[in-house]
């Protein structure tokens, strides 16, 4: 299977992303260019971290206008996996692929620091292979990653399996210490109704391999690797 | 006597009537005003180094790893036959000071692009500031101007900072120095070049749009030329946009990847001015530029201007007539203006025009090339009788002491700085800021990394600025000895009062003795760097910062994977002290915090010992003999041993005595290590075998910092402090 | 209290980066645009006596007067 | 060429925190103030015609309706 990683000007985590997908795990993987209007023979796509326009207007409101992002509006709704990291999940929401906001860290300041994450959902390619409650210990590195959904969106999304993962302490308890950036409800990534768009503000590439502190961010990726082979087994013929 | 119309026109261009009468010599005539203004600029101390050249001179520079050194926009070595390093640092001080946000945002991008210009990929920054008391609220309001400008340039940008200082120093109240540094990878068959040559070539700007920026902050105070039509509008301080600079960052990179890129240079300081003159120069070529043809974000920029404009983002290049397109369209594809403006010419002379006339007709050289002053030096007068003074005495015990010199902002925790930087970008940053060096890996070139940190001692420096500056090299040295990194080269950055000064040039002129001392004995290349005169307050004298030396080292890390990091690791390790005794309290944190100047003088730095030592740590952790280490720098011994109890979480038991001097003294190279009990001989050997001194201190474990004096010892009370509250002294710096 | 308006935008000359951003943003959108320039805007919710000292409230803290401007608005009533 | 001004502000219900800090930073300088909000304004030069479409330029783009309301405010002629 094929990996593609969109490079909006701006973006920074690109590079980051090929490395983890080629290296840590030995996948193929492109880049995708924003102006590009096609994404024809990638298998999964994923938007990195970064500040795409300068985060200027709002984070994600310019990329989200790119090219790029009606080729990516057609590969989601064909159900083939999307991962939005960081800014990427930025880009998602802005681009309305995906459910609410991220505003301003409560705290008003960019934080970069290992952070723990809880699985809430596997309803999604990219944790189809967790289990519900496991705890991954993942980096952050933002000043934009309050998730701001209203109280009945939350409610709905928590209804529909959508929330993917929710910041916690290193004991699994979502609790108001452990998250860092005023998310609602502790959310740190949402899923789209299908399921197969995931945004989120950690970044698994950066704890991709035991040298960099953790290499629990490597899960996503292969279970939307075997979520991708299963999905081929299944429909042989929608495979790409 | 000097004619008014001479010492007018030298005004103009913001020339002593000595340098304008210089160069009126070297060109035969005298400059028209725009000529002037463009010599004025880069005969700026900022610009031309006047002062400092010669002294510079007497740095040591090379190694057979440098592949270049100072002259270059960053020095750049060898690290493997493959892969070397761009390595450089520079000040952003006044800026900073007016515009904090601003200012230390430009310092950021533009301490990037002269590591871009060696077409190197930027991959770390390293940041060392200085402030006046940050209790202060004007000091405060700097700070935090200053962290959030960093963060804001460099996190957008994309290249981690993993390292830093930050220091509260009166001295620095109206003067507060901003130093970053940037490290760059390139392949050592693609090190890009900064001289223009052959004739034909074209001459390629690329970047943003020049608009008016910081051109009320060069030399020229041109009411006349100017006739105060835009002053009211324009900024005379910089803005950066990391958005582009980013985008420059690519572009440049796939740029130099095609091969055709001749010669590069950023357009920082002096603008187009600097870029051009410097490239043309050090071929030994001329330039030939239509301002026309400069793509402007403005309407009605008066030549002047553009020559001179500050604006950010910027790049010059030469490349081949028929490849400048393929170049410009790499630019193009980035979102970024990219321009053919002129041609490189033999002749050496720089002729620019605007409107179809030549207004410019300069030889680069010249423009280039700034007087050199011999200025005249003198220790201060009342340095015998500093150098005779005891040390400030404090009357609280130890463990009192302890925790107050934790808490200073000095040594507190700088969590809260650093956290505001992404220091993970990029996937290479395997030890993070908050140890001693940080540690980067290669990915081109594993299980290689690198370690960065960047050090000084202005304490030390006013005290005895020769010792100081050798201290403080070997800090450097000491913090990439912790986590095994051999030196590979040094960048720094000099900031100091007025240069005019007798006292103040002597105290530079020994401050780069030292660091040669110190690096000579280390064997170590000083590759680049950048001095910053004029660093006082209107009244001079004591307004004037201390020489304040900044030392950004990189080493080389054999193996990045299992590195001993700073915290103590597990219970039940054998606690040693490593190297030489020397020490003092003067002129240390514990004088400080009393709220003493500095008095007496600082350790003999012992070069051959302390050479000695590091080498002694290098080969233990390079061995794997070493759980921890952490080198003794601000607050000595006891305050090294909390610190690692701090982040290891985790308590020790320790016999030692405990007046002040052993506690808090401070001294060259010297650590505390904790190794498993099985290696606390072989650890032995090793020192040995260099003639390195160790002291068993104790053991690893419990809840709380142990420490009794030996029993033959009467000397102090014992401390027993709980980790949680030495976590909590530390733990006070927020930004 | 009255509300008072701050209007917070770069002085002419300087590098507006975000508005040349939107400016991208709506032409690829298909929107015909020949310039954004983007600022800040405060709303104050202060005592009336607090009005005439809002412009030094600006040059101390709402703004950067080196690189901006503002603009002080007429109170409005409190709803 | 006409120039709007787009003023976009939080909706009522959404935490403005850059509004709060700067209440905060405000109290600190011994200002009294009540409350604080931060919005942006953008000045649009685009042609006449854009007009009666910014409504749908701010839902799409430079608005997030999610969190924000806009305002269009009468054209200046262009300068
Ligand atoms: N301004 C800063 N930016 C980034 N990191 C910093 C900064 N100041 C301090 N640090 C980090 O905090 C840690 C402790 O700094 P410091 O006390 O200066 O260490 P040392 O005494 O070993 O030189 C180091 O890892 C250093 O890099
Ligand atoms: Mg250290």
């Amino acid at each position: 299977m094929i990996w593609g990683v969109v490079t909006f000007p701006g973006s920074n985590c690109d590079r980051d992303c090929l490395h983890a997908l080629r290296h840590a795990l030995g996948f193929h993987a492109e880049r995708v260019w924003h102006q590009d209007r096609s994404l024809a023979g990638i298998d999964a796509l994923v938007l990195p971290g970064g500040f795409s326009y300068g985060d200027y207007l709002r984070t994600g409101a310019v990329a989200a206008t790119s090219p790029i992002m009606e080729a990516v509006r057609e590969f989601a709704s064909a159900g083939l996996p999307v991962l939005g990291i960081c800014n990427g999940f930025q880009i998602l929401t802005e681009a309305r692929l995906l459910p609410g906001t991220l505003m301003r860290n409560a705290g008003l300041r960019f934080r970069c620091r290992p952070a723990w994450v809880r699985v809430e959902s596997t309803r999604t390619p990219f944790t189809s292979s967790m289990r519900r409650g496991d705890l991954l210990h993942l980096p952050i590195a933002h000043g934009e990653g309050g998730y701001w959904a209203g109280a009945e969106e939350i409610a709905s999304l928590e209804e529909g399996g959508r929330i993917a993962f929710r910041y916690c302490d290193p004991e699994g308890l979502a609790s108001q210490e452990s998250n860092p950036n005023g998310s609602a409800a502790n959310v740190a990534g949402v899923a789209s109704v299908e399921g197969n768009v995931v945004g989120l503000m950690p970044h698994p590439e950066r704890a991709s391999e035991a040298l960099l502190g953790s290499a629990d961010g490597l899960a996503l990726f292969e279970s939307a690797a075997r979520h991708m082979a299963l999905r081929a087994v299944r429909a042989p013929g929608r495979a790409r | 006597m000097i004619p008014a119309a001479v010492s007018d026109a030298a005004a103009r261009a913001g020339l002593s009537p000595r340098d304008y009468g210089e160069a009126c010599r070297r060109l035969g005539r005298d400059p028209n005003p725009i000529e002037a203004l463009m010599i004025g600029v880069m005969w700026s101390e900022h610009c031309g180094y006047k002062h400092s050249k010669k002294a510079l001179k007497r740095l040591p520079s090379d190694s057979p790893r440098v592949l270049g050194g100072p002259g270059e926009n960053a020095g750049v070595v060898a690290i493997t036959p493959q892969w070397a390093l761009a390595f450089k640092m520079e000040s952003h001080n006044h800026p900073s000071a007016v515009d904090p946000y601003n200012g230390a945002a430009t310092g950021i991008g533009g301490i990037i692009r002269d590591v871009l210009a060696m077409g190197a990929r930027p991959v770390a920054l390293l940041d060392s500031l200085r402030f006046g008391p940050l209790e202060e609220p004007r000091s405060r309001r700097l700070f935090d101007g200053v962290v959030a400008g960093i963060a804001g340039y460099g996190n957008a940008i994309g290249v981690p900072t993993v390292g830093g200082e930050v220091v509260a120093e009166s001295c620095y109240r109206d003067n507060p120095l901003v130093n970053v540094a940037c490290l760059g990878l390139v392949r050592t068959d693609r090190v890009a070049r900064s001289a223009a040559s052959g004739p034909g070539n074209a001459v390629v700007y690329a970047g943003a749009r020049t608009g008016r920026d910081g051109i009320g902050g060069a030399a020229f105070a041109s009411a006349e030329l100017d006739e105060g039509r835009h002053s009211l509008d324009r900024a005379s301080v910089q803005m950066g946009d990391p958005f582009t600079g980013k985008s420059l960052i690519e572009a440049t990179l796939e740029a130099l990847e095609t091969g055709v890129v001749i010669a590069l240079q950023d357009m920082g300081a002096a603008g187009l001015t600097c870029a051009a003159s410097e490239m043309s120069a050090r071929g030994g070529v001329g330039m030939t530029i239509d301002l026309d043809l400069i793509p402007l974000r403005e309407e009605g920029m008066r030549p002047e201007e553009i020559l001179l404009s500050e604006s950010q983002e910027r790049m010059l290049l030469v490349a081949g007539r028929e490849d400048a397109e393929r170049v410009a369209a790499i630019y193009h594809r980035w979102g970024l203006a990219a321009q053919v403006i002129g041609a490189v010419t033999a002749q050496p002379r720089l002729r620019i025009t605007s409107l179809g006339r030549e207004i410019v007709d300069l030889p680069p050289e010249l423009v280039a090339s700034a007087p050199e002053y011999d200025p005249p030096v003198c220790p201060p007068e009342d340095l015998a009788s500093r150098w005779g003074m005891d040390p400030a005495a404090v009357a609280a015990p130890a463990g009192a002491v302890l925790l107050s010199l934790l808490g200073h902002p000095d040594v507190a925790s700088k969590r809260a700085v650093f956290e505001q930087y992404d220091h993970m970008v990029g996937v290479r940053t395997i030890v993070p800021p908050g140890g001693d060096a940080a540690v980067l890996r290669l990915l081109e070139a594993a299980p290689l990394g690198l370690a960065l940190s960047a050090d000084g001692n202005s304490r030390w420096c006013r005290a005895d600025p020769r010792r100081g500056a050798a201290l403080c090299v070997l800090e450097a040295a000491a913090n990439l000895a912790c986590v095994g990194a051999e030196p590979l080269a040094v960048t720094d950055c000099l900031n100091f009062g007025n240069p005019e000064r007798p006292e103040v040039f002597w105290a530079f002129r020994e401050v780069i003795d030292g660091i040669s001392d110190a690096c000579r004995a280390l064997g170590i290349p000083v590759i680049g760097g950048n001095v910053s005169f004029y660093n006082e307050a209107e009244g001079g004298g004591d307004r004037a910062v201390f020489p304040t030396p900044v030392i950004g080292m990189v080493g080389l890390v054999e193996e990045v994977a299992g590195r001993p990091w700073t915290g103590f690791r597990r219970d039940g390790n054998v606690v040693l002290l490593v190297g030489h005794g020397g020490t003092t309290l003067c002129a240390t944190l514990y004088e400080k915090a009393a709220g003493s100047a500095p008095r007496g003088r600082p350790s003999d730095p012992a070069l051959g010992e302390s050479a000695a030592t590091l080498s002694c740590i290098r080969e233990a952790v390079r061995l794997g003999l070493v759980e921890s280490a952490h080198d003794c720098s601000d607050g000595g011994l006891l305050v090294a041993l909390a610190e690692e109890c701090v982040l290891g979480r985790r308590g020790a038991e320790v016999t030692m005595a405990l007046d002040h001097r052993t506690c808090f003294g401070e001294g060259p190279a010297r650590f505390v290590v904790s190794v498993r009990p099985r290696h606390a001989e072989e650890l032995a050997a090793v020192a040995a075998s260099r003639g390195v001194p160790v002291t068993v201190l104790g053991r690893t474990g419990g809840e709380a910092l142990r420490v009794s004096p030996p029993e033959s010892c009467t000397c102090g009370e014992s401390i027993d402090l709980a980790v949680e509250s030495l976590t909590a002294a530390w733990g006070g710096l927020e930004a | 209290m009255a509300v008072f308006r701050v209007t917070v935008m770069l002085k002419p000359g300087v590098l507006d980066a975000p508005g040349q951003a939107v400016e991208q943003g709506l032409r690829a959108l298909g929107y015909e645009v020949e310039r954004v320039r983007i600022g800040k805007v405060l709303e104050l919710s202060v005592p009336e006596e607090v009005g005439p000292r809002l412009d030094e409230i600006c040059e101390r803290f709402l703004a950067n007067p080196l690189v901006e401007t503002w603009r002080i608005e007429e109170p409005r009533e409190e709803r």
